[in-house]
C-alpha cells in the first residue's frame, strides 16, 4: 500500500542481495511459525477506510450532541485554529527527536520555547521537554524524590485531593521502589494543612494538587515550609489555564512542579495524547528525567540549541539513568507552546477569568436548586463539588437523558462522596447550557 | 538564520486570540490568591504563524527528505491517518464519558488490540502505555508481579543483553529488578552460555529485541527463551523492530510472554519531533490477569439487529494504571487507520519490503563500511564508520557529512557494541531510486573519508546551521529564554 | 483583531508621519460621508464566529445525510488526505502570483507541472495555468476564436448539449463582440453531425461537449473534419476523469480543449472555486489567454520556471489583451496537479472504469423499473438521462422524501425535456445506494 | 536545488492512490473510445508529498515573511477561514441540491451580499464573480446593458486613467467598449480638463480606481463622477483598494455607481500562489435589475419558531450568467468569517492602521526615494528606484537585492505613469518592527545603489535561485515537461 517497489526493482534489488525471492531474506527465521496466515481481512482502500471510520466516530455523542460539564483531569477548552495550522506542518510531525541538531533546529526551539513558557507560567527555574500526561509526570516526580534522597527516605505524602488516577499511577510506578505512601487515608475531602502531622524525616515528597482534585484553591504555604523543615521536597500539580489567575507555585516555594498539559490547546481525544509538564528549581536539574534543550553557538557563532544533559537519560545512563523516558509529548508539547504564544499573558488571564466566572455562576445558580450545595467557602477555580440530594450517579442518569453529562461521579473513587459530583465550567459553556442544566435539575429532582 | 525566541517576539498589550467577555454576572475574585504578574510573550497571530513556520523549516522531516535512522522506523506517515485522528467523533469526546456515549471508540480500541493480538500471536493486549519505553514498564512490572503472585520474591534479577537499546535496563531498574548485561556471541546472538550462567532462582526473567538492535534475528532466540522459562523466567520483548516480522512471524512463537510495540515506529503513527507515541503491550495467556487496567472488553457480540456492546474492565491481578485513562487514543486511530487500510498483505508486504531495502543497501555498502556481523539482516543493519586509512574520521563526521547531500543521518553510537556504529533502517516506504541516491553518497563520503577528511570535518557547510558547541549548551545550562528584568513592562 | 499597533505604536508611527491622531490620515477625503457608522454589529472572537459557522453549515445537507446523483458539471469524487494537506502548505496558499520568480519556485514548478498534467490528459501540446471554472474557460475559448480570426468570422456553432450554463456564460461573454451562436436550437438531444450542416466559411468555432451534458459520448472526428475544412476552429469541453476511459479530444484533431476540473480532486463546495481547464495547439500559444510558467535557467545555470508570454497579458497588452484575466485558480490547479500526480496513470484508469460501471449497473437497474427508460444505445461515462413516466421534478421529489437527490431536472433548461433526469453515479456511490433508490423508484412510482 | 518535476519522478506501475474494486457488474467498455495511452505520471504518495512539500519550501509567502506587494494586499489570512471553509456542510454540498437543502449556504450568501452593500453604500451585490477583473467584466456589462435599456446604443466610449491597472482596459475592451485612456494631474488625480474634453454622447462611462493606483485618494473624484454622470456615463469602481476606506468612506457617496471588491485583496482569502479570488459587484438601486444571475434573496424573514428562508432569484434585465453556479463560494464562506470576527469597528481598523503603516514607511524613505507624487497616501504609496547617481540602477535592481534580505519585493513597473516604479502596500496586518526592519533595509540599498551597485546587479545571492533568464524562457517556450519517447514504458 505505501510501498512502491515495481517487479523490475524487486529483481534487480535481489539480485545485487544474491537471492532468487524475497522468501530467502527470511533464512534465519525458525521454519515453524513462518508466514502465518493472519485471520484478518484483507486492506482496504483510502475512500473505504475514512468511511469506516468516519462511520465509527459517528457513533460517539461528543460536546456537539451533549451538553458537557466534565472535567475532572481533561478539559473541553477552546483550541485556536492556528494551532492545528502548526501542528499539519509536516517539518514538525514526520521528525524524529532532534538527534542532529543541524537539521532539527525547528523542533529543538520550539522545546526551548516550551521549556521557557512552562518555566514562566509555574514560576520555576527549569522545565523538561515533557512527560507523556499529567499522572506520569507526578508519578516522576515521585521517582525525582526518592532517588534524590538515593532511596533513603521512604516516604511519600501524598494528598486523597490529588487526581485519583494519578494517585494510582504512582502506586503502580512505586512498585519497584522501597517507599511508603501515606496520606490518601485522611478524610476525602481533607485540606493540606492535615498533612503536615504526616511529615518527617524519612519524608522524601509531599504531594498536593492545585487547584486540587475536587478544584478547590488553598494557601500552600504552611504545608510547604513544613515540608521544608524536615528537608523534604514539595511537589504541587497544577492546571496550567488556572495559574493565569492564580499565583503560580513557586510562590508556596514549591521544589517540583508538574502539570496536565492538556488544558492548553490540545484536543480531549478521548484521553490522549495529553501532556505532562514537569518544572523544578535550578538546583535539581541534573535529577530531573526528561529530555532538555538548552541554547548554544554553531561552528559560525549562530545561536542555536541541542539537546543537552543527555548523561541523566537512559541512553547513555542505562539502568542509572534518572527515567526510562525516551519519546515524549514532542508534537503536544509544541501545541501547547504555539497555544500560550498566541494567548499570551493577556489571553490566559482573561481565559482564566472567563472559566472561574462561569464556573461560579453555575455553582450559584445550581446551590439555588433545593437540595444542591456547593462549599460556600473555599474559593475554587473552574471547578466545583456538588452535594446532591440523591446518589450523584442518579443526578448524571438523569441529565443524559437531556443530552447532558453532568459531571464526574465522586463515589467512583471516593466512596464516602456517594452524592458528590465534580462539576466543570468552561468557555466553553454557555450560560444558556448553565441554566439549562439548573432547570433540569429543578424538574426532575424536584418531587 | 537564527530566528528570535517567541519572547524576544514579544511587546506589551499584543495577543494573538481573544475569548469572549463573559456571559454570566461576574463573580469575585479570590483576592488573596491572584497572580501578580505572568510573563508570558504577547503576540499577534501572524506573528506567531510566521514563526513557528520558519522555524519548522529548519527541520529535516521523513516528508521532507531521506530518513534512514536506524531503530526508529521513520517510515512514511500516510495523511489519511491525519484525517481520521481529526473526526470530531474521536478528537472531541471525554476520556470519563459514560461508556454508552462513546461505544464507537471502545469498538476501535478492542478492534485494535485484536489487530495487534493477531498480529503478535499474544493473548491480549493492553493499549494503555504511553511509549516503547513506557510499556516495558509495564512489561517488567507484569513479570514482577507474576512472580511475586506465585510468592517467587527473590525473582528480580533481569538479564538485559549489552546490545540493548538504554530503555531497556533503565525499565527494569524502574521496576526494582537488579540488571545483569548479557554479552552477545560474534554472531551478534545472545551468548548462550552466558545466559545459562545466570539462570538461577532469582531469575526473573529477560529482556530481549528480536530482531536485535543489530538489524539481525537472533539464532539462539529458542533455545534462549527455551532456557529461562526452564528456570522460572519471563522473557520481555521489545518489540521496538516488529517492522521485520509483521505477517513473517510472531513474536509469541519465539517464547516472548510479554511485548511491547511501537505504533510509532511499526504503524506509522508520526514521531512528533519527539512524539507522542504509544506502546501497547501484548501477553500470554497467563499473563492476561496482570495487565495494566482500564482493559476494553466486548460484552455482547451483537447482531444484524443490535451492534456489538464494549465496556472497560479491571482485570483481577492488574498491576494498576500506568497512566491516566486510557493510552493515546489520538494515536490508536491512526494506528488502526494503517492497519485496516494495509491488512494482512500489506501488512506482510511492510515486512518483506523494509527486510528488501535493508538487505540491498547492506550488500552494496559493505565492501567499504566494514559490517561487523554481517550476515542477511532484517529491517536495518549496523555498519562502522570507521577505516584505518582515515584515522581522523568517526561514524559522526561521516552522518554530519550526509547532511550535506540532504539525507538524514544513520543513528549513531548506538548499539554500543559496534564501534562507531552506523546503523541504517531504510523502512519499506522507500524507492529503489532513493536508496541508491544514499548509497552512492555513502559511497562517495567513505572516499572522501579517506581522500579530503577535512570536507568531513567541516560538514554540515550546506545545512542551515553548522555543528553545535554541546559543551558550551552543558555548560552554560541556558534551560529558557533569558528574559530582560523589565520583560513585562518594555 | 488582526491588527498589532499598540498605543505606544501608533504614537511613534504618528510622530514621524507629523499627525496628531490618525483621523488626520483621512484629510483628502471629502467630509460628507467620512468615517460612517455602519449598521453592522461588532467583531466576535473566533471561538464565536466558529461556534456561528458551525451551525449554519449545519443547517444544509451533505452527502452524508443525502444519497446523491447529481451531477451535470459538479462531481461528488473521492478526495485524497494527501491533497488537502499540500493544499493546507501555507507557503503555497499565502503566496501571490509568483512575479518574483527567485522565490516562487514552488508556485511556478506546480504551475508548469499542471499545464503538464493537462496537456498529457487532453493529448494537447500546451495548457495554460487556469481559468475560472468549465463555463468561464468555454468562453474564452469562444474568446479566443473570435480573435484568432480577428473579428472577421462572426458564427459560433455551439451544440446544444454543451452544458446550459456554460452556454448561458459564452451568451454573456460575448455581448461586446460581433458574433452570432448558432446550433442551440437544434432539438435538445441532437448528436454532433447535425451540426455539420451549419458549418460555413463565416464559422470561427465549432463547440461541443464531450462526454456531453448528458453523459453521451460520441465519436467527434466527422464533426471536426468539416469545421477544418471550411477552416473554423474546432473546441472540445470534456469531463477529465472521462479521459482515464476515452480517447482525448486531440485523436479528433481538436484546436482547443477545455473543461472543468472540479473532479480533480476539488470539493463540490456550493459550486466554487473550481477549475478552468483549457489547452491548444502549439501554433495558438500566442492567441491563448492566462498565465503560462515556461521553462528557462538561472543566473547560476539552475533549470527553474518564470511567467512567460506576458505579451499576451492585459498587465502588458491592457485594452489588446487576450482577455482580462489577472487571478486565476492557481490553489485549485494546484490542488488537481496533486491529485493527478496520486492517481497517475492507472488510478485514473481505475477511477474512470469504476465510475462508468457503477453507472452502467444503475442505468441498467433504473431501466427495469416500469416507465423508467434509458437510450440503451449509446455509450455514456458517468452519467445517463433517464426518462421517466412522470415528470422528472416529481421524481426527485419522491425521492428526496427518502433522502435521496435523485439527479438533475432537465426541464429546467431543456423544455421539451419535462420527463428527463440526469442521472450521476460515481465511485462514491455504492451498490447499495444504487439498488436503494431503485426500490423506491419501484414502489413509490408503482400504481 | 532544482527538484524534478513529477514527471520526471515517474516509475511504471507505481501508484499515490488506489481505488475499490467494482462493487457492481462490469459493464462493456465502449471499445471504439478507448484511450490507448495516458501519459501520466506514477508516483506513490510518499514521494509525491516530498515532491510538492519541498517546492513549496521555495517560496516566500505572507507566513514566511513580508509580503510589501503594491496593489495586492498581502495581509495576514486567518488560520479559522480555512477551517470555517472547510466544514462539511459547506465544503460538501452540491450547487444544484434543492435550495431547502442548502438554506445555510444561502443565508450566508445573503449576509455577505448585506455586509458588502453595507459596507460600500451599494444597494445590491452580486457574490457571482470570480475574481477582480470578472468583476470589472461584470461591471462593464452591466454598465453597457444600462445604456442599452435606455436605447443608447452609441454610448461605447469608457474612459480609463493612464494609471489604471491592465485589466480596466482589457475587461472593457472584452465588454466591447472603445476605451480611451485619461491622463493624470500633477497631483495624481484625474485630469478634469481632459475629462470634460470626452464628456460627450458616446460616453459610456468611466473606470476609476480611488484610492487610486498610486495610493492617492483621488480629489477630483466627487467632481469627476459629477461631470460623468452629467453627460450621461456611469461610474464604475475598481475596489481593489477598498482595504482603505473599511469604514472610512462608503464608494456610493463618491458617485461610484458599480464596484468590485476583491475579497482576496480586501477581505483577506488567501491568494493561493495566484488565485482564486472573488470579486462580487455592488451596484446602486438603479442598476440592480442587471445583475448577473442568480442572485440570493430573502423570501420569508422568518421569526423565533421559523428560521428566514432564501432562494435564488434571477434578476429581469440581468446580463445573464458570468460562470457556472453561483460564485466562489467557498472564498465566500472565508471572507464571511473575516467580516463577522472584525465586525463594524474591526473593519474599520484595518483601513486606518492599512494607511497609518502605509504613511509610516513614506515619511521614513521619502528623502531617500522620490515620491513622485507625494501627499498623504492610503493604504499605499508609489516611490521610484533610480537615483541620478546610481544611473545603473533600475526598480527591479532594488527589489532582488530586498529578497536577499526576506523580503518580498514591492510590485515593480505600476503604475505605468511612475517611472522605474516600487510600488509599496504594507498592509494593516504587519508590526511596527516589521515596517521598520523593512525600512531600514530599503535605506540600506539605496545606500548600496550608489556605493556598490554591483550587489544589486547579482542579487538576489541568498535566494535559492539566481536571476532567472526570461527571454530564454519566451523563446524556447518549453510549457511542459518534455517526456522521453518512452515514457509510458520505462
Ligand atoms: C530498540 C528500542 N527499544 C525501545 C525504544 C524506546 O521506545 P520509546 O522511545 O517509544 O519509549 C526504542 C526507541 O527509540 C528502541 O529503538
Ligand atoms: C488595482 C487592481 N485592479 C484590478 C485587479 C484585478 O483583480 P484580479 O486579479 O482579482 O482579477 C487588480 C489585481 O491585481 C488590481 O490590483
Amino acid at each position: 500500500m505505501y510501498t512502491s517497489h515495481t517487479q523490475a526493482d524487486r529483481e534487480a534489488m535481489l539480485k545485487v542481495i544474491g537471492m532468487d525471492k524475497v522468501e530467502d531474506l527470511f533464512q534465519s527465521l525458525p521454519d515453524e511459525g513462518k508466514f502465518p496466515e493472519l485471520a484478518l481481512p484483507e486492506g482496504i482502500t483510502e475512500m473505504e477506510a475514512l468511511d469506516e471510520l468516519s462511520y465509527i466516530s459517528s457513533v460517539n455523542e461528543t460536546p456537539q450532541e451533549l451538553i458537557s460539564f466534565l472535567g475532572a483531569g481533561a478539559y473541553n477548552h477552546y483550541i485556536p485554529a492556528a494551532v492545528d495550522s502548526i501542528l499539519r506542518r509536516s517539518e514538525f510531525y514526520t521528525a524524529y527527536t532532534p538527534y542532529q541538531p543541524e537539521i532539527a533546529q525547528g523542533t529543538l526551539q520550539a522545546m526551548f520555547e516550551y521549556q521557557s513558557l512552562i518555566a514562566a507560567l509555574t514560576g520555576m527555574d527549569v522545565a523538561n521537554a515533557s512527560h507523556y500526561d499529567g499522572a506520569t509526570a507526578v508519578a516522576e516526580a515521585v521517582n525525582m524524590a526518592y532517588h534524590n534522597f538515593r532511596g533513603r527516605r521512604k516516604k511519600v505524602i501524598l494528598s486523597p485531593s490529588v487526581h485519583p488516577q494519578y494517585r494510582a499511577t504512582i502506586h503502580t510506578y512505586m512498585k519497584g521502589m522501597d517507599l511508603e505512601i501515606v496520606g490518601e487515608d485522611l478524610e476525602s475531602e481533607a485540606d493540606p494543612d492535615q498533612l503536615i502531622s504526616l511529615i518527617d524525616e524519612q519524608t522524601a515528597l509531599v504531594l498536593v494538587q492545585y487547584p486540587d482534585f475536587f478544584g478547590r484553591i488553598f494557601d500552600l504555604t504552611k504545608l510547604s515550609e513544613a515540608a521544608h523543615a524536615e528537608k523534604a521536597l514539595f511537589a504541587v500539580h497544577i492546571n496550567p489555564v488556572a495559574l493565569g489567575l492564580i499565583k503560580p507555585p513557586s510562590e508556596f516555594d514549591a521544589d517540583i512542579v508538574t502539570g496536565e498539559g492538556q488544558a492548553l490547546g490540545i484536543p480531549m481525544s478521548f484521553g490522549g495524547p495529553y501532556l505532562g509538564l514537569f518544572a523544578t528549581k535550578k538546583q535539581y536539574v541534573r535529577k530531573m528525567a526528561g529530555r532538555l534543550a538548552g541554547e548554544t553557538v554553531d561552528a559560525l557563532g549562530q545561536r542555536g540549541y541541542v539537546l543537552t544533559l543527555n548523561t541523566r537519560e537512559q541512553h547513555i545512563r542505562r539502568e542509572n539513568a534518572t527515567s526510562n523516558i525516551c519519546t515524549n509529548q514532542g508534537l503536544i508539547a509544541l501545541a501547547s507552546t504555539v497555544y500560550l504564544s498566541l494567548l499570551g499573558k493577556n489571553g490566559l488571564q482573561d481565559l482564566a477569568k472567563l472559566n472561574y466566572h462561569k464556573a461560579h455562576y453555575a455553582a450559584e445558580r445550581i446551590s439555588t436548586v433545593p437540595g444542591f450545595m456547593v462549599n460556600p467557602v473555599q474559593p475554587f477555580f473552574n471547578e466545583f463539588v456538588i452535594h446532591c440530594p440523591i446518589p450523584a450517579k442518579e443526578v448524571n442518569q438523569i441529565l443524559l437523558t437531556h443530552d447532558i453529562l453532568g459531571g464526574y461521579d465522586l463515589s467512583q473513587d471516593y466512596p464516602d462522596l456517594s452524592h458528590e459530583l465534580l462539576v466543570a465550567v468552561t468557555e466553553m459553556n454557555s450560560k444558556s447550557e448553565i441554566d439549562f442544566m439548573v432547570e433540569v435539575l429543578e424538574e426532575e429532582t424536584h418531587d | 538564520m537564527t530566528e528570535p525566541t517567541i519572547f524576544e517576539l514579544s511587546r506589551p498589550n499584543r495577543i494573538g486570540i481573544r475569548f469572549p467577555a463573559p456571559d454570566v454576572p461576574l463573580a469575585e475574585l479570590p483576592e488573596d490568591f491572584l497572580r501578580k504578574d505572568l510573563p508570558l510573550p504577547e503576540v499577534p497571530e501572524n506573528e506567531v504563524i510566521r514563526h513557528f513556520t520558519n522555524i519548522s523549516q529548519l527541520n529535516h522531516a521523513v516528508d521532507v527528505g531521506y530518513y534512514p535512522l536506524g531503530s526508529c522506523t521513520m517510515k512514511y506517515n500516510p495523511k489519511i491517518n491525519e484525517e481520521t485522528a481529526r473526526l470530531p467523533g474521536f478528537s472531541q469526546i471525554h476520556p470519563l464519558q459514560p461508556v454508552e456515549t462513546v461505544q464507537g471508540a471502545l469498538g476501535l480500541m478492542h478492534e485494535t488490540q485484536q489487530w495487534l493480538a493477531e498480529i503478535s500471536g499474544f493473548s491480549a493486549v493492553s493499549l494503555q502505555p504511553a511509549a516503547g519505553a513506557h510499556g516495558e514498564l509495564t512489561g517488567v512490572l507484569i513479570i514482577r508481579a507474576y512472580h511475586r503472585s506465585r510468592g517467587d520474591l527473590n525473582r528480580t534479577k533481569m538479564l538485559v543483553p549489552d546490545s540493548a537499546h538504554g530503555t531497556n535496563p533503565a525499565s527494569s531498574a524502574m521496576s526494582g529488578m537488579e540488571i545483569v548485561e548479557l554479552p552477545s556471541d560474534e554472531r551478534g546472538n545472545i551468548d548462550l552460555d552466558a545466559l545459562k550462567a545466570e539462570c538461577d532462582e532469582t531469575l526473573a526473567g529477560i529482556m530481549i529485541t528480536n530482531p536485535n538492535t543489530l538489524g539481525l534475528f537472533d539464532e539462539n532466540i529458542l533455545k534462549a527463551c527455551q532456557l529461562v522459562h526452564e528456570h522460572g523466567g519471563l522473557v520481555y520483548g521489545d518489540g521496538a523492530n516488529m517492522n521485520a516480522l509483521l505477517g513473517i512471524y510472531r513474536p509469541a512463537e519465539m517464547g516472548i510472554d510479554v511485548m511491547h510495540f511501537n505504533l510509532h515506529k511499526t504503524f506509522s503513527t508520526p514521531h512528533g519531533g519527539g512524539g507522542p507515541g504509544s506502546g501497547p503491550v501484548g501477553v500470554i495467556k497467563e499473563l492476561e490477569g496482570f495487565l495494566p487496567a482500564p482493559l476494553v472488553v466486548m460484552t455482547s457480540e451483537g447482531d444484524d439487529d443490535n451492534p456489538a456492546i464494549y465496556d472497560f474492565i479491571i482485570p483481577e491481578q492488574t498491576i494498576g494504571r500506568t497512566k491516566s485513562f486510557h493510552g493515546h487514543f489520538g494515536i490508536i486511530v491512526r494506528a488502526f487507520t494503517y492497519m485496516l487500510t494495509l491488512g494482512k498483505n500489506g501488512l506482510k508486504d511492510v515486512a518483506i519490503y523494509a527486510v528488501l531495502n535493508a538487505n540491498y543497501i547492506q550488500a552494496r555498502v559493505k565492501d567499504v563500511y566494514h559490517i561487523p556481523y554481517e550476515r542477511t539482516c532484517m529491517h536495518e543493519f549496523v555498519a562502522e564508520g570507521k577505516w584505518e586509512d582515515a584515522p581522523e574520521i568517526r561514524a559522526l563526521d561521516v552522518s554530519k557529512r550526509l547532511i550535506d547531500f540532504g539525507f538524514h543521518p544513520p543513528t549513531n553510537y548506538f548499539p554500543l557494541i559496534v564501534n562507531e556504529a552506523l546503523m541504517i533502517e531504510p523502512t519499506e516506504t522507500e524507492t529503489k531510486e532513493t536508496l541508491d541516491r544514499f548509497v552512492d553518497t555513502l559511497l562517495q563520503v567513505a572516499d572522501e573519508a579517506k581522500n579530503n577528511p577535512e570536507i568531513l570535518h567541516n560538514a554540515p557547510t550546506k545545512a542551515p546551521f553548522g555543528r553545535f558547541d554541546e559543551v558550551k549548551a552543558a555548560k552554560d545550562l541556558i534551560l529558557k529564554t533569558q528574559l530582560p528584568d523589565d520583560y513585562l513592562t518594555s
